[in-house]
């Protein structure tokens, strides 16, 4: 990271807007280096941070949870976040979650790079999504780059109210027919377009999906 | 000029394609050309896009520039960029030199007083290609606005924590609406291929009409009709190419007098009469317009 | 949810806690219903919250995006951020998918043809790369010719941080001669709110003398 980084940024600030975002508790070393200050320095911020959190009374807090910090619910909140949390919305999955899940549902034991190819975005945080409401889990690892595949669980089938994968519809009725994927394919991108992807993998960043 | 002083309070007036042109050089302070292309004329200097706005507003006349100027400099500017071209601003004024020609070539049109509805649909076509350019240029600001935004943007992280492990347990079972059959079109559509990236010039090069081939048909035409009306003898062409390809055919023939023109007014109908003879022969229609366009100097 | 719960607790304190497990912008309505509270109330204690936020100098804020309500990182510490967050970065757009996308946006539900009108050239695959992208999607067909019609995301307006549709710039001072463009253009257009943020007026008069 730049120089100017650390000499700019305000350290306080810089902590709450990294541990906002992040997914895994961060530990102090880790924030430390990436922000090129001392440990010493990153902790006593931290500390302070959390001080003020409680004086304030604010609705959130920062914690250490087995070595890493991360902003929590006070827990005093606890019955507002549960509510929130069994709230019949969230019986139903977004369009990007269910899609993920289709590619999942056919093309399994899959990594998260092939999903993220086929779908042309960014799928980690859908996947985790899946993970956490038990339609998907963890299939062993590809041999060649030792990522992680994912599959649909028992959960998933009961969900959808099938007996098994076998039940699951045959693609090939839903295929448009070939003539039509030409007819569509030609009509649909005659001018040239520096956007498209060439490859797939580094385009699957350009958008992640919540 | 107005123009010029313009362009001078504006930095990229000063922008050096190849900086091969003596007597511009950049003020020693000013920034470093950013690659942006400037025109210059008899009667303007500066950016292109000052050029479209001082027509815009009526500052020049459309029918004053020479375009032929501006596409020779910016060819130069686009060859002086080298490996660095830049697509975006290559396509950018094509689609604005387009709508210039388009403009100057409906201005430069005789049009005397509004009288019937012919010249009055003349005003609209040409109010309509100046209000297209327009338009155009304010989308393009726009773009750069969101251009803007969607950087400024960019540096904004949303917190997307995934649930704890006990507030995860809370969440309702998982509803899926869509039943099975929903779920197999869904995954279809997920896996859809997607197309290939690709290049189609077939908008760029309109299929060649051959001045030869079409001189030929409209010999074979007269001399078995003697004498007929342009209007007949392009009825059949499939497009507007054909169609000035067989006027050009006549224009050759006349040259060689190998037929008779007749127009009784303006724009009225254009009377052909065969004139070459009996004989088999085609009169020599040369290949002049069929020969491809060579870069011409400016 | 309790009658307990309304009484005891705070409701910015509560919001707090909420957003802090929130993965997609909550909208008011929810939040309201969740906590059981008028929305009035709610939407009062979020923008103080977000006020508080940004005169603390916190390193986080509170927005609301695309109809919702949630956390992010401030932008002066994206350098920050982007030590720990690698995925998420966004390709750049080009000028073509950037003209095409501003074509939509102002002319929804549109046409490709009419887009194409617009900008001069054949905007199909463009158009096609902004659909991957899910910065616009498929909204019916018209009526007369049976074109497909294309509109604006959600994720589009959560990309260009805009509340809604009606934030977007203002098209007629672009135009130097209004009144010769057809009226239909200028047509649902409002302003930006000059109470945003970050006033967009002053990005439109950058960009207005060339």
């Amino acid at each position: 990271m730049s120089e100017g980084l650390r000499e700019e940024l305000e350290l306080k600030p810089a902590l709450e807007a990294v541990l906002m975002v992040v997914d895994e508790p961060a530990t102090e070393e880790h924030l430390a280096k990436v922000l090129e200050r001392p440990r010493r320095a990153v902790a006593d911020a931290l500390r302070e941070l959390a001080d003020e959190y409680t004086v304030q009374g604010r609705g959130f807090e920062l914690r250490l949870v087995a070595g890493g910090w991360r902003f929590y619910s006070r827990a005093a909140y606890a019955d507002a976040v549960e509510g929130f949390v069994l709230d019949g919305q969230h019986a139903r999955l977004t369009q990007a979650a269910l899609e993920t899940l289709a590619v999942v549902a056919y093309r399994q034991p899959v990594s998260r790079s092939r999903v993220s190819a086929v779908r042309g975005v960014n799928c980690d945080g859908v996947m985790r999504t899946l993970l956490q409401r038990g339609l998907v889990d963890e299939a062993g690892t590809e041999p060649e780059t030792g990522a992680i595949l994912y599959r649909t669980t028992n959960y998933f089938l009961e969900r959808m109210g099938l007996r098994g994968l076998d039940e699951l519809p045959e693609l090939a009725p839903f295929l448009p027919e070939a003539d039509a994927i030409e007819a569509e394919t030609l009509e649909g991108v005659p001018s040239f377009d520096p956007d498209a992807p060439d490859a797939p993998e580094t385009h699957a960043d350009d958008k992640t999906e919540m | 000029m107005l123009a010029e002083a313009e362009a001078e309070a504006q930095p990229d007036a000063e922008a050096e394609p190849d900086g091969s042109e003596a007597g511009t050089a950049p003020e020693p302070e000013a920034e470093p050309g950013d690659g942006r292309f400037t025109v210059r004329l008899a009667n303007f200097e500066g950016p292109f896009d000052l050029l479209l706005q001082l027509i815009s507003k009526h500052k020049m006349d459309v029918t004053e520039v020479a375009l032929s100027k501006v596409t020779d400099e910016f060819m130069a500017h686009i060859r002086g960029m080298g490996p660095d071209w830049d697509l975006d601003q290559t396509t950018e004024f094509l689609v604005v030199a387009a709508t210039l020609l388009d403009l100057k070539a409906a201005r430069l049109l005789p049009v005397a007083e509004v009288e019937d509805e012919a010249d009055l649909a003349l005003l609209e076509a040409r109010d309509l290609l100046f209000a297209r350019l327009l338009q155009y240029r304010a989308y393009k600001r726009i773009a750069d606005i969101f251009s803007e935004r969607l950087d400024t943007e960019a540096r904004r992280y949303p917190r997307t924590v995934g649930l704890e492990a006990h507030l995860a347990e809370l969440l309702p079972d998982v509803v899926i609406s869509i039943g099975a059959e929903g779920f197999a079109k869904l995954a279809v559509k997920a896996m859809q291929p997607r197309a290939k990236p690709q290049v189609y010039v077939d908008h760029i090069h309109a299929p060649l009409v051959s001045v030869r081939e079409q001189a030929e048909i409209v010999v074979a035409r007269l001399r078995e009709a003697g004498e007929t009306s342009f209007r007949v003898l392009a009825e059949d062409a499939p497009d507007t190419l054909t169609v000035v390809a067989r006027f050009l055919a006549l224009l050759e023939l006349f040259r060689e007098k190998a037929v008779v023109l007749d127009q009784d007014e303006a724009l009225g109908e254009l009377m052909v009469r065969w004139s070459g003879g009996e004989g088999d022969g085609v009169p020599t229609v040369t290949d002049e317009f069929d020969r491809v366009v060579t870069e011409e100097k400016a």
